[in-house]
């Protein structure tokens, strides 16, 4: 099969939903011409015009909030941030409005909305350019939350995410936009709710998401070499949470690692572990949840110390291994 | 009639705004009633004082046309022709309310008649409003969007953003913010370094008119102007409305950052009694319609409390309900 | 000894402090003659005059980022937000300026700041008035997070906030400002990071926050009445967090619980649980961990409704029960 | 000396004026050589052509008056009086850097300097200002913050909650808006409906000036005359210097926004060019001393690449320290 990267998935499903759907549009900053800042949008406004592919001023409460207006009154906006540090500007309209006013309204009113932003560390844009804040969104009734890690997934989510008619908080990983992958060119979607088994395996279950998807699919491939088989589980979306797979993962496994670039505390992570503990794979485990994630401190500068502020491969295989060598009781 | 008014307005229409502030201020006045007797929990903010920007502003708009409201938008909602007994129940949280008992006072939408909410954050809803333009334009719906925000609403972000969007989009919107001198304690005198409001319209190009918020006319010649102007496509306009209101910011309020000959002032300035004068003088209304208006208005208003009373309370089955779409 | 209110307890420990520290003013909306939205500030202004308890207008980003301006260059300013909700319009302020301001200038600046602000519901203020979103910025590194349950607590906790030389975001409990307590008349702190056990008990380990420290209190004196002796961990601080006390506490009762009112999903419950998890305790438990927190939906205003979306005192009864029916293996 | 100058500039000054803005220029071109060769990583915002603002404005200031930057606050930075060495070594993410290598072009600061640093998130920095200026106030230190921030950043809601912050309480802060014509690939043209972004001190009530920012005279004019308002207590004033930004906006840019034509003309108005030869003609400065000036300013830069590179790259160690105070 044909294959795309990441990036050009973003823009096919874009592309492909706004040929079907008038009511669907694009606005964020410097999405016209330019092509967005990181490239995806490019070629959109010389096919969609200006009025769908529309730039905004730099002022994203307001651009929030002019897509929830919009959504609320009959379009399909999708908002693109520049990065995800920025949510921090608009969280008020995406949170006290967008996820609310649904249920503040007794079900009379919808926000059919999509808010992509890159998220991730790893380009060396520093402390306000790096961050993983999915838990906060994650945190929020009202909201649903994409994460995809590959070319083929992020088509499909994307378009069920335009086509939901709730509030998505779609984040796409700026180190993944240039991966590849297999990406049929017809329209189709992925529900939100679906986690996806990435690899088999028996020994241990991974939950990974984004772009530590990547990196559990090297340690499994290196900790394969050792005999070692490891199961690799990417939940997709945060809201809704799929956990009848990790579930079952974890029943045939009987040890998890969750894994995630946002910091520890306080991340996603901590939801995931807590409620498969909470579950009936409980009985089934035998050594204690681990959990990989960020470490304590604003993303810094320097590529080296950027690094080891985040999971790398061979910290996951040490966690698997560590989980392998714990026995319960 | 000797009154300059917009074409759309009839004398009937004069009448029925006469009536619909009466409803307004009973509404406010009941309410009032019953937080002080504990039976509305919650807090509520009255616009009791600032029923002609209310009326005014949303009698010169089409069906069609929509509004966003604030904290204190009771007024606005009735103006845009919400059912007092609809909203009643909604503030005694009873599943016949609005939002069936989920939103309360601050959260009261009435999106089938274009009502796209109150909102609980000052500024909150600038920005939506902006929105609901948007999809005006893009649809090529014809609407215009009435924005309402209060004096101190116009200092935050939100304002600017919006405001700056509308402007450089083009966007059918009215954005009349009501200068009631206070933002709850914060007097417009300390907390904005102009004397005017509209004067911010010159930051995004678009024309700016500071008018008697208390004069219905007024209210009504200049929104009508303005709605006209954005329904011609001919982009947004800033309008202040100087007006009052009479009572505390919200549930407890001593009132202590402003007198009470301030107050008096003001109260001298009613809105009500000044469209009465007016329509008396025309020979529109008599002493004795008035009064008549003004008792229909108020029993209205107790109806609708015994409607609310009489409505069942939410179950607790509904609490997950109306989350997701 | 003397009783007074939660909410007296935080009025006193700013004065004290501004008392002897010329440097520590506080700013927010209506702090002035009204008094700031619940009172606190009352009969300040007349002590400290309007240029240290100083009336802002409704701009919360700007005020946030004033209030750090000012601390980066001597002051020690406390901003009040009149509700937490609020922190949605001043998050860039707070997570990408304040929290990281000191580590992306390699150590060479601190914010020594407090941001209190009142959260939770039960007043019926509905969804824009109600959350309680402590997960958020316990998620962010730079960032220090104060939850105080009692008047004895506020009192001290705030002292340490206001010297601390970090930004540190201090919630009330709405509810708790009528609540009273013995509270010293002379000033003193409680060293942010120490867990306070707030009854013992043998049988299992109920960790709560804020209002629910009171709940979860209430559950323990009922289930006392039945012989079942609960042990309540009230940790104080989010950040830092004394995993210590409650991993001790764990090892002796073999069950823990953790309470929030927080919505259950993405909230800091997970953290705590998870972190005990991956401690030395595990090897303790005798029952799955079990988090009790508010129902995935924004706060309605129906008073009924409220409630059902909270746990309350009956919830901690019942999972009480569970817990210690509750066997591993 | 015929030139219109602050009182406060010499000859001297001026001299050192001219061979700062060589020096600014030299470190941008010499980052984006490092960035092109992927020797730096990250990203990096570059002020060729903008020299003149920086550098006007900071002249003007005394040492202890402060600066808060932007994402484009290279030229800043030199201009508040920073070693190029240790803003190389930051470049480079050395130990050596001013932030230790933790915070790389967005994030310079030298705060003993009064430089409160550059800011990655657009407007970001502006509230900060606001408050740096409140300390002044409050301590009566009698230091001026001067605030940088682009054309872009004043349709951010943070630009205005601050100047109307500023605005009511009056603080000593210069707002420097550097309008180089675009925010990105937005141009002014279309993201704001006004013709000068000065305009937009009228919703606050202070002064607003719009300048050539190409022309260092009339900026240092300009700024010290508000520099000296604030100082006296009078309060904020809105600058508003036109320029541009001759490279891309950051290092990956088509400038498919743009003309060619158009980025010819501002290169004819070069700022040091026109300095130059204003000096020259003022017999200040010689063709032979202004070469020697810029090479000095060259070689200075190249020896910040080997000061840089010299330098050790931070230990692992490092990693959790300065976090917290
Ligand atoms: C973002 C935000 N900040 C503060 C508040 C608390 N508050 C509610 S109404 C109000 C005053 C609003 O003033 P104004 O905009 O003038 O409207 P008015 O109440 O006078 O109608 C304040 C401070 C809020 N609800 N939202
Ligand atoms: C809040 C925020 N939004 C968007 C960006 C991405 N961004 C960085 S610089 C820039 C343009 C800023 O324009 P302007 O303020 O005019 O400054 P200039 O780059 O022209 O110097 C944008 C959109 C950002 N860093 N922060
Ligand atoms: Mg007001
Ligand atoms: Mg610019």
């Amino acid at each position: 099969m044909r294959e795309i990267t990441y990036l050009e998935a973003v823009r096919e499903a874009m592309t492909q939903v706004m040929q079907e759907d008038n009511d669907v549009f694009i606005l964020g900053e410097d999405i016209g011409v330019y092509g967005g800042a990181f490239g995806v949008t490019r070629g959109m406004i010389e096919e969609f015009g200006p009025e769908r592919i529309r730039n905004t001023p730099i002022s994203e409460s307001g651009i929030a909030g002019a897509a929830i207006g919009s959504a609320l009154t009959g379009m399909r906006p999708i908002l693109e941030l520049q990065f995800s540090d920025f949510i921090t500007i608009a969280m008020d309209q995406i949170v006290n409005q967008a996820a609310k006013l649904r249920y503040m309204y007794g079900g009379k009113a919808q926000v059919p909305m999509v808010l992509r932003t890159p998220s991730g560390s790893g380009t060396g844009a520093a402390a306000q350019h790096s961050q993983s804040l999915e838990a906060w969104v994650a945190h929020v009734p009202g909201l649903k939350v994409v994460q995809p890690a590959t070319a083929y997934d992020v088509k499909g989510l994307l378009k069920a995410a335009i086509e939901d008619n709730n509030p998505v908080i779609f984040y796409e990983h700026k180190l993944l936009y240039k991966t590849k992958g297999e990406v049929p060119e017809e329209p189709y979607s992925i529900p939100l709710g679906k986690a996806d088994v990435k690899r088999e395996g028996t020994d241990v279950t991974i939950v990974a998401t984004a772009i530590m998807v990547h990196k559990a699919l090297e340690a499994a491939g290196k900790l394969a070499e050792e005999g070692i088989e490891v199961e690799v589980i990417d939940p997709r979306t945060l809201v809704p949470l799929d956990l009848e797979t990790i579930i079952s993962s974890v029943k045939k496994t009987s040890r998890l690692i969750v894994v995630h670039e946002a910091v520890k505390r306080g991340g996603y992570g901590g939801e995931i572990a807590s409620s498969i503990a909470e579950s009936e794979a409980f009985d089934y485990l035998d050594a204690p949840i681990k959990r990989l994630g960020g470490k304590e401190v604003p993303i810094p500068y320097n590529p080296e110390l950027e690094k080891a502020a985040v999971p790398q491969t061979e910290d996951i295989i040490k966690a698997v291994k560590e989980t392998l060598n714990k026995k319960i009781g | 009639m000797n009154l300059k008014v917009p074409e759309m307005i009839t004398e009937e229409k004069l009448v029925m705004l006469y009536k619909q502030m009466w409803s307004i201020r009973f509404f406010e006045e009941k309410v009032d009633e019953f937080f002080a007797k504990g039976m509305i929990h919650g807090t509520t903010h009255l616009a009791v004082g600032q029923e002609a920007s209310a009326a005014g502003a949303c009698a010169v708009l089409e069906e069609r046309d929509m509004i966003t409201s604030t904290h204190r938008g009771h007024g606005h909602c009735i103006a845009k022709g919400a059912e007092v007994n609809g909203m009643m129940a909604e503030l005694f949280g009873r599943t016949t309310g609005y939002c069936k008992g989920k939103g309360g006072s601050m959260h009261i939408a009435d999106v089938d008649k274009g009502n796209l909410g109150a909102n609980g954050i000052v500024g909150g809803g600038i920005p939506l409003a902006v929105g609901a333009a948007l999809t005006s334009n893009m649809k090529n719906k014809g609407y215009v969007v009435l924005c309402f925000f209060g004096d101190g609403a116009s200092n935050e972000g939100s304002f600017h953003e919006a405001v700056n969007l509308a402007s450089v989009w083009n966007l059918p919107v009215v954005f009349i913010c009501e200068n009631n001198q206070y933002g709850m304690s914060g007097s417009v005198k300390e907390m904005v370094n102009i004397e005017h409001i509209a004067d911010r319209a010159s930051s995004y190009g678009i024309p700016g008119l500071s008018i008697d918020g208390n004069d219905i006319m007024e209210v009504m010649n200049t929104v009508d102007e303005a709605v006209k102007h954005a329904r011609g496509g001919n982009g947004p306009t800033l309008i202040e409305a100087k007006t009052y209101r009479w009572k505390g910011h919200s549930k407890s309020d001593a009132k202590k950052y402003r007198t009470r000959e301030e107050e008096k002032e003001w109260r001298d300035k009613d809105p009500i009694a000044r469209l009465k004068e007016q329509l008396i003088a025309e020979g529109i209304l008599t002493e004795a319609k008035a009064r008549q208006l003004r008792d229909e208005a108020k029993r209205e208003i107790e109806d609708s409390v015994e409607y609310a009373k009489n409505s069942p309370e939410p179950s607790l089955d509904t609490l997950m309900e109306d989350i997701y779409a």
